[in-house]
């Protein structure tokens, strides 16, 4: 217990950064350097902040009871859905760097935006958020990361086994032979944004009474820059390298506190040490070579669709 | 065993410049408090955690103070948007905290065991004004200009625009700005354009730094008069000659004449060769009044015997109802927590050369 | 708007682009041979600034474990004069260079050798940022410090044109710096675009494999490359900081972002790309009227989203080659 | 001594071996085919040869040089250019850049000038294209691009990686020529060919590669004989 | 199976089904294709030859959508191709393999040949999360397999498809654009780096999938005695223009052709 007094924020931090990890890595799935994720992460923040210490909603919340932090997570994940769409549309025709960065200008848009309005607090951000189920102690947000984090791995993982999952593959090895191929890059490309928007965009909504304040330095160009770190030292190629890259990544400065004002001189050669050591992230070097794939026994005649496979009906 | 008080300041991130000076301002009460005797001949410990500059640092921070260092109270964090994540976080285990920078609205109504050492913009800037126009009361227009991405400054100015209208200034021009921004030359053009007499700049240290040396450098003449965050000397690098005759709101003053303060001026310039600013004399006043609120308690009960969260919740109580002398001036707390400072200052920057400069108390 | 303000705008946006594009020259040509972001420059960009106060001036004050350091005990033989102020800024420049080449040396060139990807070299360069940033600020503390009078002889410190009754004025730092980055960018785009060495460099960029397979030296180019990124990071440094002063160890990094932003919109890997992409943002930003000055950085990277929209290369950049 | 003498040479791709034990040599001023099926690897042994690619275990000496112990630019200093499989031809640079950078190792630049209107004339499709971006070329384009480059840099030993690749009939028989002419100047040849008998009619000797190990090899008029050739390569 | 068309008069009779009409491409001043039109019969093995840098692949690019005419057409079992993106004239039926090769370089083969089923599939992301596309999965991967073995590569299903061998990747892209189930399969230089052996096999294999899949076949190749062994009909471009089309004999015959193609 006093363990989790001490360290639960420390813990659940570390999930909601590898849960963030994820985010960028759904539409990097499809081979899409999109830094978009703090943007989503901060509207979602914002929706919740809003719905949860504005005058506006206090019917709502009046009414809802806790029942108004899950509708904070369906409108968030809602909104970032939708505007992934009207972003990722345009954007996602430009590849690697140019399209990092019309991701990050999107989050520096979202930012300006937050700081001018009245609605978002300005500069000062929104605060005295209410916590969640009579949420007394940060660990107990573990209760609301943990759970999203084992859903959003089982489903990543049914993803990257199914057709959809090829699809990504495809276009992430080769566009242009993925179109050829049949695959459609733009559908497939904007669907794998829009994961991660809503993903991120999720877990803002969690974060904002995690954090009891909200406020535009949520989404930066910083934290663009350290999800993909998450990534890449966690290992791009797999679904728990963003996550292990996220929650290391995330608990090295506190792990490190003890050294003070080294710390981060510290945290930086982990990075680069990492970056020179583990080429392919921690996972990488961790996750065995895949086993050759073993092929499947042909039904029987009876069952299902058999037969000579390619005749013209099935054309 | 030494009494443990945390100190959660940004050591770290763009926020240190700050955060230094609240070390070195907490150090330099360590020192001086434990040499007059501690509490009650019982030392003092303070515990430093870096909040850095985000909110996760500093509920981190605020954690381990709370948990791991069994401190009695804390003095920090460093930024009000860390305030508002970090102190829910003491406010419900019952641990009081001091706010030694946080100058946002609603920190104090945070919770009960939430205060401050700050005042908030509201009190101390209309003064600046009143003194430029007893400079010269022939200012008809002005100019304002401001940070838009810091919290401090866009209230401050405010409070600046709505005293120009008061005093029936005419705000001829509002610009705004970014703390990290260098190149001012739009807003000093948009300013120079206008033919202002009075320039009014809420921003930080560095950036009003570079706004002010570019006006000058561009051609401006009139008064300008800056806001608190304008009130430290690390703005003298900077701004060089140009920063001469800049009229600063301030909550503190090196030159305020209370023993506490001319104590702590002085060793401040024997070891850093300059005058204490601002954010070092809040950091030290915040540990002061812990270590007078725990003198009170110690009389009662050795403050050995106290268990931890009977202490914390004593010391809290103990805190809002003393008064204290401080660097800052004589002090007390509102009923929130807000402080209650006697006085507050109007100064006007004298350079020595480029590098050096004081700023001169005006009556 | 009026001709005085117009051209008051077009000053004022070529001064604030030519600050972008003089921090994005450096940065721009390690992606050009490299095909990485290398956050490290905007580090070297702050050190060479360091290094060349170091030599002019050599006064280090309260924080950091160099508090009180007198590099000078008589004050820096350098200090008080243009030539001396050349000098420190071509000495502290050479040293960025060297770091830069240190940085490629043990951050960067191990992981060419190992294959990995090459976004991973983008967190490595993170992490020496982040071991720049930080060593000078346990060095010399996080305060700033600014350059000494006279490092430009006598020139006035900003420069007047009457336009009618209307007065148009411009910062003469600005002037020098647009100056230099007009002269770097000749230099450069000559070497680059004309010569065998140029060829030689832009054959690593596009295939090092092949590079080699033509005996051209990748690690050798490579070395070049990083000293002369160095090298302009450093003296872009400087300039900046002679004319904002040194605002302590971040002060390179808050150009990240927007250096980031130049050399996108320019077009990646193009060296005039550089300068004309900081060009037009230092305009855009610029010409935002008073009113909306709280929405300049939206507009700039609007601006920034339309343009790779309707030309996803950048500005000047070379579209992708894709012949299938 | 042989001009390049290959010794036990061994290349490994992580756990798989491509090479094995392979020794081969090619005497100064010959043609000498090396043949074999797909992945015997015929590519491998070109690029170990000119350093692309780490040897696990053996020797290459050129004219004494020990190159297992050089960098690959430096290989081309002592006289060695390849055609490579796939081309490589430098997408974002011109024809005519492509062919000065083919020549970067020589300083002469009035004979590097002769040089590359000479490869127009052997090449006219290169030369009305010649400001073309070599990424935009043909594959053939690219191919003729892709040799023409390696003859810029006046190799004594020239490695070609399949040069018919992709090229029309009347370019083939171009190609060949210029082999022959080349040998006849002095320049020593080794070539790895699918057009087999064309190959093994142009040059002196010929070794086959089976699964990363030479299984025979002699005289290519012999070779063109035999009947383990034949059948295997040849589709007689 | 369903009845295959093996001689060439049932071809010759066989109802059009891919016609291009006044196809023409422009890059900058260079016509690579200029005004071509042809037509291409169920079942039939059309060849397409030229010299280099004639127009042969550029004029599959148009075909497969992934270059957009300057100005012409193409329908395609009677349908206009014309406007459609790549990945919809795959799901209509025309299928190709790539003169620079381009497989899904660091994915397995039989990765490389479920991928190209995509048009052929339905399950849908929520189908895939929830587990109900495990039957056509099944059959995806029994495809797949049975595509590899045709190619001769099952063996090797599960390596990386760029550390195969220049001539294997050519079989994989083979099988992987089979795997797309196209109607027309359009072959680019399919016999590069193979031996003159391994050439008479391929020769083969085409005639044997075309059968067993009911497919019509274009090829291009510079291989002559493999072209006019193979093809029912073969077209010359040269310069980007089509200067001869027929049966193999007479186009090999035609003055033409030899003076820009074959040589004497
Ligand atoms: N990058 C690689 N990684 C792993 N294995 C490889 C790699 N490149 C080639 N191989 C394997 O090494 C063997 C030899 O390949 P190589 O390319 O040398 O053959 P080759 O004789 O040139 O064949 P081809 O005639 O098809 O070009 C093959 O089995 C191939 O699969
Ligand atoms: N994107 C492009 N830009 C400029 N020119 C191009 C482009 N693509 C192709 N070309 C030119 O168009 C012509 C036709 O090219 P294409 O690839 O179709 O030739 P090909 O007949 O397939 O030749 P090969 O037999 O050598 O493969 C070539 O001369 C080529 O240089
Ligand atoms: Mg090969
Ligand atoms: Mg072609």
């Amino acid at each position: 217990m006093e363990f989790l007094q001490q360290y639960g924020f420390l813990l659940a931090t570390m999930l909601q950064q590898g849960l963030l990890g994820l985010s960028l890595y759904a539409p990097l799935m499809a081979g899409q350097l999109s830094l978009a994720s703090p943007g989503f992460y901060a509207l979602g923040g914002y929706i919740a902040a809003i719905m949860l210490t504005n005058p506006a909603f206090s019917g709502w919340r009046d009414a809802l009871g806790n029942g108004i932090y899950p509708l904070t997570w369906l409108l968030s994940a809602l909104a970032c859905a939708l505007l992934g769409v009207i972003v990722g549309v345009p954007a996602l025709r430009l590849r690697g760097i140019y399209l990092a960065l019309a991701t990050i200008a999107f989050v520096e848009i979202l930012r300006v935006l937050s700081l001018n309005l009245t609605i978002t607090g300005g500069a000062v951000g929104l605060f005295g958020i209410p916590q969640p189920f009579g949420f007394q102690d940060r660990w107990q947000y573990l209760w609301l990361f943990l759970p999203l984090l084992i859903l959003a791995l089982l489903f990543f993982r049914q993803l990257s086994n199914s057709r959809t999952g090829r699809a990504f593959r495809a276009i992430r090895e080769d566009e242009l032979a993925a179109d050829a191929m049949g695959v459609s890059p733009t559908r497939y490309k904007v669907l794998a944004f829009v994961i991660g928007a809503v993903l991120a965009g999720i877990v803002g909504s969690m974060s904002a009474p995690f954090l009891n304040t909200w406020n535009a330095k949520q989404g930066t160009f910083d934290a663009s820059v350290a999800y993909l770190a998450y990534v890449l030292i966690g290992g791009s190629r797999s679904i728990w390298g963003p996550l292990v890259g996220g929650a290391l990544l995330s608990a090295l400065p506190e792990v490190l506190r003890s050294l003070s004002d080294w710390r981060l001189v510290i945290n930086g050669l982990v990075l680069v040490v990492a970056s020179l050591y583990l080429p392919q992230g921690i996972v990488g070097r961790l996750i065995p070579k895949p086993k050759p794939p073993s092929r499947p026994t042909p039904p029987p005649i009876n069952e299902g669709p058999s037969g000579p496979p390619y005749t013209s009906e099935t054309l | 065993s030494p009494i443990p008080i945390g100190i959660a300041v940004a050591q770290t991130s763009n926020a240190s410049l700050f955060g230094q000076e609240q070390v070195i301002g907490a150090r330099l009460a360590e020192k001086f408090l434990n040499a007059r005797g501690g509490v009650g001949g019982t030392p003092i410990k303070l515990v430093f955690q870096d909040t850095s500059g985000d909110e996760a640092g500093a509920i981190n921070a605020f954690q381990n103070l709370i948990s791991k260092d069994n401190v009695v109270g804390i003095v920090g964090p460093t930024l009000s948007q860390q305030a508002f994540s970090a102190d829910p976080i003491a406010d419900r285990a019952k641990v009081p905290v001091l706010g030694p920078s946080n100058t946002a609205k609603g920190i104090p109504q945070i919770g009960a065991y939430i205060s401050r050492v700050s005042a908030p913009v509201t009190a101390i800037a209309p003064n600046a004004l009143k003194q430029a126009l007893k400079i010269n009361p022939k200012i008809k227009k002005v100019a304002v200009l401001y940070a838009q991405n810091d919290a401090f400054s866009t209230s401050e100015t405010g409070i600046f625009q709505q005293t120009a209208k008061d005093l029936d200034l005419n705000v001829a021009t509002v610009q705004k700005f970014q703390t990290t921004d260098n190149d001012f030359t739009t807003q000093v053009t948009a300013v120079l354009g206008e033919n202002v007499d009075l320039v009014i700049i809420s921003g930080l240290a560095n950036d009003s730094g570079n706004l002010i040396k570019q006006l000058r450098q561009l051609g401006y003449k009139g008064l300008i008069v800056g806001g608190n965050g304008l009130n430290s000397s690390s703005m003298f690098p900077i701004c060089g000659q140009y920063c001469d005759g800049v009229i600063v709101a301030q909550a503190y003053s090196p030159t305020q004449s209370s023993a506490a303060n001319q104590l702590f001026a002085r060793e401040y310039k024997a070891q850093y060769k300059k005058d204490p600013p601002q954010f070092a004399a809040q950091a030290y006043t915040g540990v002061q009044v812990f270590v007078d609120a725990l003198k009170v308690l110690d009389h009662k009960k050795k403050i050995a015997d106290w268990d931890l969260s009977d202490l914390r919740i004593a010391l809290n109580k103990q805190l809002l109802i003393g008064k204290y002398k401080t660097p800052l001036g004589d002090l007390s707390f509102d009923k929130d927590g807000d402080i209650v400072q006697q006085a507050f200052y109007v100064a006007q920057i004298k350079m020595k050369d480029t590098k050096n400069g004081t700023f001169v108390f005006l009556k | 708007m009026e001709l005085s303000g117009f051209l008051q705008n077009v000053l004022n946006g070529l001064a604030i682009g030519s600050v972008y594009a003089i921090f994005a020259l450096g940065y721009t040509l390690v992606f050009s041979i490299l095909g990485i972001i290398n956050f490290a420059h905007s580090a070297v960009f702050t050190l060479g600034a360091y290094f060349t106060y170091t030599l002019i001036s050599g006064q280090f004050e309260n924080n950091g474990l160099l508090k009180g350091l007198n590099v000078f005990p008589n004050g820096s033989p350098l200090a008080g004069s243009a030539w001396g102020f050349a000098l420190s800024a071509l000495i502290g420049s050479l040293l960025a260079g060297v770091v830069g080449v240190i940085i490629e040396r043990l951050a960067f060139r191990p992981m060419r050798s190992r294959g990995a990807d090459p976004l991973l070299a983008l967190v490595s360069s993170l992490g020496v940022a982040l071991v720049i940033v930080n060593l000078i600020q346990i060095l010399v503390g996080a305060e700033s410090y600014s350059f000494p009078d006279g490092i430009y002889g006598n020139l006035p410190p900003a420069l007047l044109f009457h336009l009618g009754d209307k007065v148009i004025i411009i910062r003469t730092v600005q002037v020098i710096i647009f100056a230099v980055s007009m002269v770097l960018l000749l230099i450069l785009g000559f070497v680059i675009g004309r010569t065998r060495t140029g060829k030689a460099l832009r054959a690593v960029a596009e295939n090092p494999g092949t590079a080699s397979l033509l005996g051209i030296s990748v690690d050798r180019f490579i070395i070049i490359t990083f000293f002369l990124a160095g090298l302009l990071g450093g003296l872009a440094g400087t300039l900046v900081g002679s004319s904002f002063g040194i605002a302590g160890p971040y002060f390179g990094v808050t150009f990240g972002l927007k250096g980031l932003a130049v050399i996108v919109l320019g077009g990646l890997g193009s060296i005039p790309g550089a300068v004309v992409g900081g060009l037009v943002i230092g305009l855009a930003e610029a010409f935002v009227p008073a009113e909306y000055s709280a929405y300049k950085e939206a507009v700039a990277f609007a601006l920034l989203f339309i343009i790779l929209l309707v030309r996803p290369q950048g500005l000047l950049g070379q579209a992708r080659i894709q012949k299938v | 001594m042989p001009l390049l003498e290959l010794t036990n040479l061994s290349v490994n791709y992580g756990a798989i071996q491509a090479v094995r034990d392979l020794s081969l040599t090619v005497e100064q001023g010959e043609i000498v085919t090396l043949i074999g099926a797909n992945g015997a690897g015929k590519t491998t042994t070109l690029r170990a040869i000119s350093r692309m690619l780490k040897a696990k275990s053996g020797q290459i000496t050129f004219e004494g040089h020990d190159l297992l112990r050089v960098t690959a630019d430096k290989v081309v200093t002592y006289g060695i250019a390849q055609s490579p499989e796939g081309r490589q031809v430098l997408a974002r640079q011109s024809i005519a850049d492509n062919l000065e950078l083919g020549a970067y190792i020589r300083k002469d630049t009035g004979g590097i000038q002769a040089d590359i209107k000479q490869m127009y004339e052997r090449f006219p499709r290169l030369s009305e294209r010649r400001h073309q971006l070599a990424g935009t070329l043909s594959g053939g384009e690219q191919q003729m691009l892709a040799i023409a480059r390696a003859l810029m840099s006046r190799p004594k030993l020239l490695l070609l990686d399949e040069p018919s690749l992709g090229l029309a009939p009347i370019i083939v028989l171009e190609i060949f020529r210029i082999i022959k002419e080349l040998n006849a100047q002095g320049v020593t040849i080794l070539l790895v060919e699918q057009n087999a008998r064309l190959a093994m009619q142009t040059s002196h000797r010929t070794y086959v590669m089976e699964a990363g190990q030479v299984t025979f090899s002699g005289s290519s008029a012999e070779l063109v004989g035999d009947e383990r050739v034949l059948h295997a390569y040849l589709g007689g | 199976m369903t009845a295959s068309l093996p001689n060439k008069n049932a071809a010759q009779e066989a109802p059009v089904l891919l016609s291009v009409q006044h196809l023409t491409r422009r890059f900058g001043g260079l016509v690579a294709v200029n005004d071509v039109s042809f037509e291409v019969r169920r079942g039939e093995i059309f060849g397409l030859i030229g010299p280099n840098g004639a127009g042969k692949t550029t004029l599959f690019n148009l075909m497969t959508g992934l270059t957009p005419p300057s100005s012409g057409s193409l329908s395609f079992g009677g349908q206009m191709m014309t406007g459609l993106a790549p990945h919809q004239i795959a799901a209509e039926g025309i299928s190709r393999t790539f003169q620079n090769i381009r497989l899904f370089g660091p994915l397995s083969a039989l990765e490389n040949v479920k991928i190209a089923q995509h048009t052929r599939t339905r399950a849908g992301l929520w189908a895939g999360i929830f587990g109900r596309d495990k039957a056509e999965e099944r059959r995806v991967t029994l495809r797949a397999w049975e595509l590899l073995d045709l190619v001769g590569l099952s063996e090797r299903a599960g390596e990386q498809a760029a550390n195969f061998s220049y001539g294997d990747q050519r079989r994989l892209e083979i099988a992987r654009a089979l795997a797309t189930q196209p109607r027309a399969l359009l072959l680019d230089e399919p016999a590069a780096g193979m031996n003159t052996a391994e050439k008479s096999v391929l020769t083969s294999f085409i005639r044997e999938v075309r059968d067993r899949f009911d497919l019509t076949i274009m090829v291009i190749e510079h291989h002559v005695p493999l072209v006019m062994n193979l093809c029912d009909r073969v077209a010359v471009l040269n310069f980007g223009e089509l200067i001869a089309i027929g049966d193999p004999a007479s186009v090999q015959r035609d003055p033409k052709v030899i003076e820009a193609y074959l040589g004497a």
